[in-house]
């Protein structure tokens, strides 16, 4: 079956291919979840934390001639009614559970409530929230601590999203000594764009974070020095547009990739990316995971 | 993102206005816009026409916008979304209450293709028939009875041979539609209509998630028109 | 004269216009540097440090569909060469010399061999040298050092060149606590390419910095945070391409831009860029210097 | 940047060799491309046909490419530059050495267009003359006399009545193109040739600044063809 021949697998999680749902895209209920799974090597749901955070009122999405920017504000129902929702998810896809907290002991208390998740996502990277994020992520020593208290906390993989908006080899080092099963490289780059005509910045938030195109020869970068100085997997997200984007972060280093703004295009993206990649592999007779890191030296 | 100029503003009513932009947009009937006010926030509205939108006040942004002067600058991403399929046959459409604002555009639209045109309109009373004009010959009822019949859009609905039209386009208040759907799904005849559904949306572009329905499908994009077969209620 | 619409004055630099060619683009050689002069507001040369670097060797440029990805590797002839050949200079516009040094001392040194030089701007951020550029320019101490010898050296305007990939503020203020007369934002941001057919990074570097349009909403958002820190001018760099960009780059705080990648696409972007500002500013019946900082509260 | 695969290398003898693609590019006689061997270098060469580069081992990077072997797989940025402007008149074609090849591609190009084409062929030795087949009819100068009369590119260019031509081109070393340039302009034909210019270049693509020309002219975006007049020497 030539699907295989896309298989990969992530810190014990087995995955049909290497492209998983990003988080803060089409996660927020289980149907969507559902429906992308069809297609994806799994699917990460919206952040969330434990109390439910309003987020930033409209506009919180511009898109422009390179890629996204967005200042959702974390916006979220909270641990408990997030849990209730996503128990509708029936995917054949793993479930991924993106967890955003202001400590550790935050952190940890979120993952309790979905015992049902089949790996847990770390939000240290979320460029646009006062508490959480990139708040909590741009100091290697908490970023240990919350990756420490959340292992203590569940036995199921967890993954450290960090930034390109920090040292991103120093935080996933403080990731990996915590006891990280992987480090998702990179959440979106802050930026913002300002309208010229009425002279006011877009976004409700004033700024927020670049996704899409444009970043990725930023987020190559990171997953390259990522892989030169870790040992756990990593995992490529910022632009996959393309299957050559796919196929270019595995050559970098990562094991697997996340999709995100390319949603905006199609909602068949991921579908499209499958069907590519499976010809690609088939043309150079190799199973995919065989690109992982192959561009090191 | 780009940004349009407020043109001309017609207030129907205290309640009720139609926004008129400084250019057309290349738009069909049933496709939104998101519409930017500065200072304020960022809503999606249907276009009443390829260069307009017809707001209710609702909320801060709606009471701002309904008078809102002439020359300002608004932001605008779109036109976005899956607009209704035309019929060269025999239409009925089902306005209810602010939900007529797409099915005026259509109605416009329709009138060069269609063979012939039927027109459901229901309302809470005459001050929210604001496009008796331009739906002319119709049916219409208020609640309170204060224009055409006493009743709702259902007592219209029900009253119509629905078997004789090739496509029936509907939109209003939730609770209208999912009414509307229960019925046509009784009658079997649900693969012929069209509904524009509405959601609170963040991103208008299909990335948010946020007024995703039922089946997985996205008001913004896979939307807001859906044929009903296609709805999971 | 409607050209005087666009002129602005940066830290006592006079120029008729924001558009200041950016350094490395175009700046080796008097003759390059004087065709341009001929619509540029000012004119950066290209960065030079005591002693000749030889820089990577090829491929040290490579364009993607949204920008430029660069490591050229501060190559230079040296100071005193480089000062024989920029005496050729006979511009109309302001001639900025740019300095790359590894110590304090190294910067103020190279100063001295450009006495005709109309300012200095200060290397702090060049993402691809091992010994210059970011390397020293994200510790804010030794930039504040830097600067403050090089203010000691010379009398000329001071313009400090800082990186998104630091704390752009933290950086910024530490130059303005050294003195500087301005602060450039940004160079290029860390990034990398890797061809995906014969599996090897096509920079021989391996990685380098991206330009172009795609870094535009990253740079505005340093110029932002800049402009709302500190008090000296702020000159916006990054992905200008159109004169709506630069209208974009005012408002959020430039007093002036530069404009280095669009080159690729012409060299008369400049004298464009030029017209189309007068056509603006005659249109909203404005100097441009009244943009300066206007999206602000 | 792109990737394409060698087809074929043609080693003409030891020190040259034509390598052709496996694709044509859009290209016009007198462009060139960045060619990346990976591991070695990036380096510009002269198209000398829609789909090939010939070229001479003078450094690490032409001597391994001119052993090239066929499959491997280079990285391409192009076609790049100002090409020749082609004449319906009578042409003159001037090649010295290497700088035969992108005069190769245009003697091809010229054959349909030009009314009539003479061309002056010189090189050190007949080893060095490897375009004679692709020039046909052509007069010829080693500078050993193995081949052709025993001279330079200027003994054939002095006996030469250039103002009968519309239009001369040339390329070769930079010094023969100086003699070429200083002898063209006290003739006062210098409007009427173009000249392809060599230049160490890092970008290729106009934004480096390392090729460009004493009047600020960039050889790799406003040439490598100039017309003599723009040139400033």
């Amino acid at each position: 079956m030539e699907e295989s021949l896309l298989e990969v697998e992530v810190a014990g999680l087995k995955m049909r291919n290497p492209l998983i749902l990003a988080s803060g895209i089409l996660g927020s209920y289980a149907s969507s979840l559902n429906r992308i799974s069809e297609h994806a090597g799994a699917v990460i749901s919206k952040s969330v934390g434990v109390e439910e955070v309003e987020g930033y009122k409209n506009p919180v999405v511009v898109n422009y001639s390179h890629g996204i920017i967005n200042a959702v504000g974390l916006s979220s129902p909270g641990a408990v009614k997030f849990a209730e929702e996503l128990k509708a998810y029936k995917g054949s896809a793993p479930l991924i559970v993106s967890v955003f907290g202001s400590s550790p002991e935050e952190f940890a208390k979120v993952t309790s409530h979905f015992p049902f998740a089949s790996a847990f996502e770390l939000n240290l990277s979320c460029p646009h929230s006062e508490k959480y994020g990139l708040t909590v992520g741009s100091d290697p020593d908490l970023v240990k601590e919350i990756v420490k208290k959340v292992k203590k906390a569940t036995n199921k993989p967890v993954f450290a999203k960090v930034s390109a908006n920090v040292d991103v080899v120093e935080v996933g080092k403080a990731a990996e000594e915590g006891g990280a099963d992987g480090i998702v490289a990179i959440n979106t780059v802050k930026g913002m764009r300002i309208d010229i005509f009425t002279k006011k910045p877009i976004l409700s938030n004033i700024s927020g974070g670049v996704s899409g195109s444009a970043i990725k020869p930023i987020a190559i970068k990171c997953v390259w020095d990522l892989y030169e100085e870790l040992e756990i997997p990593i995992i490529g997200s910022g632009g996959v547009t393309t299957w050559r984007d796919v196929v270019e972060f595995m050559l970098a280093g990562a094991s697997a990739v996340e999709v995100g703004s390319v949603m905006y295009y199609s909602l068949r993206a991921i579908y499209s990316l499958k069907e590519s990649l499976i010809a690609y592999a088939r043309m150079v007779n190799c199973k995919l995971e065989e690109l992982i890191g192959a561009a090191h030296g | 993102m780009f940004t349009v100029k407020i043109e001309e503003v017609i207030e129907h009513n205290e309640r009720y206005s139609t926004i008129i932009f400084d250019r057309s947009f290349r738009a069909y009937p049933g496709q939104f816009i998101m519409l930017h006010v500065f200072g304020l926030e960022e809503i999606p509205l249907s276009l009443s026409s390829e260069n307009s939108v017809t707001v209710k006040a609702v909320g801060e942004t709606t009471r701002y916008l309904v008078k809102i002067k002439p020359g300002t600058r608004v932001g605008v991403k779109g036109p976005l979304g899956n607009p209704f399929s035309p019929t060269s046959g025999k239409a009925l459409i089902i306005a209810a209450g602010i939900g007529a604002a797409p099915l005026a555009f259509l109605q416009k639209f329709l009138e060069k293709y269609a063979e012939e045109i039927s027109t459901i309109y229901a309302a809470r009373s005459y001050d929210d028939l604001i496009f008796l004009e331009s739906f002319g010959e119709c049916r219409v009822a208020t609640e309170d009875g204060s224009y055409g019949e006493q009743g709702t859009v259902f007592d219209l609905v029900y009253s119509e041979d629905l078997e004789e039209y090739d496509r029936i386009y509907a939109c209003g208040p939730e609770i209208v539609l999912r009414g509307l759907y229960n019925y046509f799904k009784e009658l079997g005849i649900e693969k012929r209509v069209e509904m524009s559904l509405e959601r609170y949306m963040k991103c208008g572009i299909g990335v948010c998630g946020s007024c995703v329905i039922g089946n997985g499908m996205r008001v913004c994009v896979e939307g807001p028109v859906f044929n009903c077969a296609d709805i999971v209620w």
